[in-house]
């Protein structure tokens, strides 16, 4: 009797232990090997697109929140900034350090939320704890200042809703200098583990063409080798006053681009992001943060498309507003919305076990892509 | 490095009436008005011109312009006929560092518009979500699905400024 | 052949090295806390469950207009003359009987948002964040201190009050219309009444 | 010895085999498995910074306990779609291989299950049965995460076998014996006795062999990990990717069933470990009952000296478990055919030439 061979579909998620939220993979695989991966998104669709419609300016911030919930102040960072183009608002200086003070500590928070799950994926448990026993302490400065741990409404058009407590600064310095040495027993832990670079080294390799042409940003372009950061490239806020560096993957362990640089370029961004707070928090002005909040919020008619470097990439805000108190429309370039397209192409070929390091890898949210 | 106007006019140039119009006349962003069934040629020709580059797709966004003539029908829902439905295509060359924000715009009863996925791969999903959201039919493109709503959602195109909420879905009442 | 033998000198090598990590945290403090029996200090500016200072909430509505997700609910009826509602803690009078102040933490998103146009500051953020209820009506919260007899009587107050001015209006517009043949303008003067948005 | 002393004591040959056979259970795999999940439990926490259950007795000792009545009092439910013998009967047939390897584990001199000759090729030829409850409960599940985990599972623990056989190999080789109780009493008095120094040999044949024997015992502890499907070689039911891999689809008493296996092979591959390099249950500074004349202290002092060493080998299982990631399934095999057995061939080839002289 001849062999009969099959290839068998295997539905991964929405229910997964490691899809990140609530994403459905269809992988048709040959035995352990993927043929091809259909991704089907919208299982956590809340219409925040429609719901702007509704809302006025300052009612959308705490909707922006609820989008990439890892990383929610950069979301309100990006709608802040491109409101204040859009009406031409200053802010204050002192404003402006604030958001790069939280938006950077936003950012270690959203990459040791990446890290630590990524950890999760491949199957060592225990650095995800230590990432998010760090991550509870930048989650604690949130709280003191504007009292909430996740979804913060703190970055506001024009100001904040809060100035920083008093004691913020004191534990900030405190967290930096913790901070530090976690990182490097991260490294000893996991980054340099050999069964993590087996597991991760070759994998899931993303060319630099294919990343610009599908439009990837973020850690993702950066771990395939190209030096594309919107803080230095398209500069914004008072990003241009710190000294740091851009990470970018080498190829260390394996190819320019796989799973391991794209792991190892979020390590090396927090190290940088620890460099432009302490020089924040060296250099932060006095002033008043409520100072420049418009008390009416009725933007001229126009349209702006502003972008922000968010933890996993280009954040970009399309508003068009037709001069009434509600947005005519608020479309978002969501990061993960983008990555998430090319994640088919990285995982033909690869095994199962590989789909889960390749998801893990892009650090997706599923709030973002679904919006 | 060029600006929105200068490479207005090399468009204009190239492909004469299929370039509408520039306008700058409303803040923030100046845009380029280009005809629906013409832009994936448009691109080809903003990625590969040697001195536009456009490589990369920031954003495609689907609008609906509302500018036709609003009805309300006996119920107090308004319905819009008429005007336009556009789509915004935000690019940006990573090596030449320029922008540039095209519009295509087209007819509401029968929203077409030419697929860039040829051009950039990035435009496939983004244009499913307009087609979700606005029902803007993207000619050529390879797998136009629904993608944030349910595959069987019959209700029409949530994002149209003139969508109604279903009062049932699936046996479920709509509004809780 | 180096390369084979590399390789197993450094799996060997690094997975001893992680054990080292993991072994010294064997005997580092646990950063855990007992959470029911221990509870956490709460920060100043925590934003958890609203409250509202009836005493000198004005029912102006600008909360509920600030609200984004529509949670919360007043209903206002105007005063007669010759009741004294008192006045409010920075000294304003208060003019509106407020006869429905129900916030709906269900649907609340504690942004905070309302908190901010208060002239007042009489709706405020505490740090009690403890109130899952097995029902969902249950977490609607009612903060009008006057009892539901008193808020008919208002009610009742206002109309009956309104009732006689409109009577007394068309009195005098019958009078007026005798004198001028002028058709009387009737006048909207409902209560303040919000509306759910769905 | 535990059979004779019984049969002794009733006059009755099956009474006194029932109770012998049915000691390990009782005495020791029920007991074991429940501080085992808590130790599994406690390591982990404190590995993490965490501290574990605490709500259960005094830091949460009763925590399992309170667990094997939550199973218990679980609904037993079986899927439509499956196959409902076989589903019914893995989970019995992959606890009756691990609990069966513990008939001929010697806990000390004085209580072997059956003191039968060919121990350790029993015990491997018995825990195989485990592999076929696997692969039944994989395919009768009719889940397709059940399945690929049953065919990894298949995959891994039959490869694994060579390794752990080479190097059982090499022992028996040296020692001339199968049994583990012979094996045990070959490492008596000082720990310098046992195989992991060299054995019983002297001189230059004990220097000899003592990096060999390191590298064996190396390879017998992670080969048997496999075996057991734990960390980093937990594909099987690699949680990330396949759920629960064979066991998806099992609630109530026939997962804690696969539970209960799991840690008794846990037990089981530590004792082979503990018996073959270790000195079994021999003490390593010699008996306090023999210095003192208290002759009946020995055995206690064996089996707690055998619990000791074995419930080191089940830490250092879990101590990995909780610091490693988990290998990809090729890797898995390339880790056992590149490297474990070309090894383990050297190391039986030398062994034999070093046992020669």
């Amino acid at each position: 009797m001849a062999l009969k061979t099959e290839e068998m579909v295997l539905n991964m998620g929405p229910q997964h232990p490691s899809t990140h939220g609530v994403l459905r993979l269809e992988l048709q695989i040959d035995g352990e090997i993927i043929i091809d991966v259909i991704p089907h998104i919208g299982y956590l669709h809340r219409c925040f697109e429609k719901h702007c419609e509704a809302m006025t300016y300052p009612q959308v911030i705490p909707y922006t929140d609820r989008m990439d919930y890892l990383a929610s102040m950069y979301n309100e960072f990006g709608y802040a900034l491109a409101m204040e183009r859009l009406m031409k608002i200053e802010v204050p200086e002192r404003v402006e350090y604030i958001r790069v003070i939280m938006g950077e500590l936003q950012r270690i928070a959203s990459h040791l939320v990446a890290l630590g799950t990524y950890g999760a994926d491949i199957g060592a448990f225990t650095p995800f704890l230590f990432c998010f026993r760090d991550r509870e302490r930048i989650l604690h400065l949130f709280e003191i200042t504007c009292g909430a741990r996740l979804l913060y409404n703190y970055i506001w058009i024009g100001g904040l809703s809060h100035d920083l407590h008093p004691d913020f600064i004191r534990l900030t310095k405190e967290f930096i200098k913790d901070f530090r040495p976690n990182v490097k027993e991260l490294n000893e832990l996991l980054s340099y583990n050999r069964i993590f670079i087996e597991r991760t080294a070759n994998v899931g390799v993303l060319p630099i063409e294919t990343a610009i042409n599908y439009g990837v940003s973020g850690p993702n372009l950066r771990a395939s080798g190209m030096k594309w950061d919107l803080r230095k490239d398209d500069p914004y806020s008072v990003y241009h006053k710190f000294d740091y560096d851009i990470p970018i993957g080498k190829g260390e362990k394996g190819k320019t681009g796989d799973c391991w640089d794209r792991y190892y370029v979020r390590v090396l961004e927090m190290d940088e992001s620890l460099k432009i707070i302490e020089q924040a928090i060296e250099q932060i002005p006095d002033g008043d943060v409520t100072s420049a909040i418009p008390k009416r919020v009725k933007p001229p008619e126009g349209q702006i498309y502003t972008r922000v470097e968010n933890p996993r990439g280009e954040l970009g805000y399309f508003i068009i507003s037709d001069g009434s108190i509600n947005p005519a429309r608020v479309k978002v370039r969501a990061p993960s919305f983008v990555t998430m397209q090319v994640f088919p192409e990285l995982c033909k070929g690869f095994m199962v076990a590989d789909v889960v390091a390749i998801l893990g890898s892009v650090d997706i949210v599923l709030g973002e892509i679904d919006r | 490095m060029k600006t929105a106007e200068e490479i207005f006019n090399t468009l204009k140039e190239k492909f004469g009436s299929s370039i509408v119009e520039f306008k700058a006349d409303k803040p923030v962003e100046p845009f380029i008005i280009v005809n629906p069934l013409e832009v994936d040629k448009i691109s080809l020709f903003l990625k590969d011109e040697k001195d536009l580059l456009f490589d990369s797709l920031m954003n495609l966004s689907g609008v609906d312009d509302a500018n036709g003539i609003k009805e309300k029908d006996d119920k107090g829902l308004e319905t819009i006929k008429g005007g336009t439905l556009s789509v915004y295509y935000h690019i940006e060359s990573t090596k030449l560092r320029h922008k540039l924000t095209l519009k295509a715009s087209t007819d509401r009863e029968k929203p077409e518009v030419v697929t860039v996925t040829e051009v950039w791969k990035g435009a496939d999903w983004h244009e499913r979500e307009a087609y979700d959201m606005y029902g803007i039919i993207f000619l050529n493109h390879p797998d136009l699905r629904r993608i944030l709503m349910p595959y069987d959602w019959e209700f029409g195109f949530p994002l149209r400024k003139d969508y109604k909420n279903p009062e049932f879905y699936q046996g479920m009442k709509v509004p809780y | 052949m180096r390369d084979y033998i590399y390789n197993f000198w450094q799996g060997l090598y690094t997975i001893l090295i992680g054990m080292k990590v993991t072994f010294k945290h064997l005997f580092v403090p646990a950063v855990t806390i007992q959470y029911p029996s221990v509870k956490p200090q709460m920060p100043e500016r925590e934003r958890n469950r609203l409250y509202v200072n009836m005493d000198d909430c004005i029912g102006c509505d600008q909360c509920a207009r600030a609200c984004p997700v529509n949670c919360i609910e007043i209903e206002t009826v105007k005063s007669i003359p010759g009741e004294d509602l008192g006045t409010t803690s920075n000294g304003k009078k208060k003019a509106l009987w407020v006869t429905t102040f129900n916030i709906d933490f269900a649907k609340c998103c504690y942004c905070q948002l309302c908190v901010f146009p208060c002239p007042t500051e009489c709706i405020y953020m505490t740090d009690v964040y403890e109130f899952s209820e097995f029902k969902r009506e249950d977490l609607v919260f009612d903060f009008v201190t006057l009892l539901p007899a008193e808020r008919i009587q208002k009610k009742k107050n206002f109309e009956e009050m309104q009732a006689k001015k409109e009577a007394e209006k068309i009195a005098a517009a019958k009078k007026a219309a005798a004198q001028a043949n002028k058709p009387p303008e009737p006048k909207q003067d409902k209560p303040d009444n919000k509306e759910e948005n769905i | 010895m535990m059979y004779d002393w019984l049969y002794n004591l009733t006059g009755s040959e099956i009474l006194a085999m029932f109770i012998v056979s049915l000691l390990p259970l009782f005495v020791f795999i029920l007991p074991f498995a429940l501080f085992a999940v808590l130790m599994e439990r406690k390591v982990s926490a404190h590995m993490q910074d965490r501290l574990g259950p605490m709500r259960t007795g005094y830091h949460g000792i009763l925590q399992t306990i309170a667990d094997i009545i939550k199973l218990l009092q679980k609904e037993d439910l079986v899927p439509t779609a499956t196959d409902k013998i076989l589903f019914n009967l893995a989970p019995l047939l992959a606890f009756i291989g691990s609990y069966a390897a513990f008939a001929a584990i010697p806990f000390s001199g004085f209580f072997i299950g059956t003191k039968i000759d060919l121990g350790i090729i029993f015990i491997v030829g018995v825990t195989g049965l485990v592999v076929a409850g696997i692969l039944m409960a994989g395919w009768a599940s009719n889940n397709k995460y059940s399945l690929l985990g049953a065919m990894r599972a298949a995959a891994q623990i039959i490869s694994y076998e060579i390794p752990t056989l080479l190097i059982i190999l090499t022992i028996i080789m040296l020692t001339g014996t199968l049994s583990l109780y012979d094996l045990s009493e070959m490492q008596t008095a000082y720990f310098w006795n046992w195989l992991i120094l060299g054995g019983p040999a002297v001189g230059l044949q004990k220097i000899l062999l003592i990096p060999f024997m390191i590298m064996g015992c190396l390879i017998i502890y992670t080969s048997t990990l496999a075996e057991v499907n734990r960390t980093p070689f937990d594909i099987p039911e690699a949680e990330s990717e396949l759920v629960s891999g064979y066991h998806t689809e099992y609630s109530g008493m026939k997962f804690a069933m696969f539970f209960l296996a799991e840690y008794a092979n846990m037990f089981a591959v530590s004792a082979i470990v503990a018996i073959m390099f270790f000195g079994g249950y021999q003490s390593p500074f010699g008996y306090l009952g023999n210095t003192l004349g208290w002759t009946w202290l020995v055995p206690i002092e064996q089996f707690f000296w055998f619990t000791s060493k074995g419930l080191f080998f089940v830490f250092v299982q879990m101590w990995l478990r909780w610091t490693l990631p988990r290998f990809r399934v090729d890797q898995l095999m390339a880790f056992c055919w590149k490297y474990l057995i070309p090894f383990s061939f050297v190391i039986l080839l030398l062994v034999g030439l070093i046992a020669l002289m």
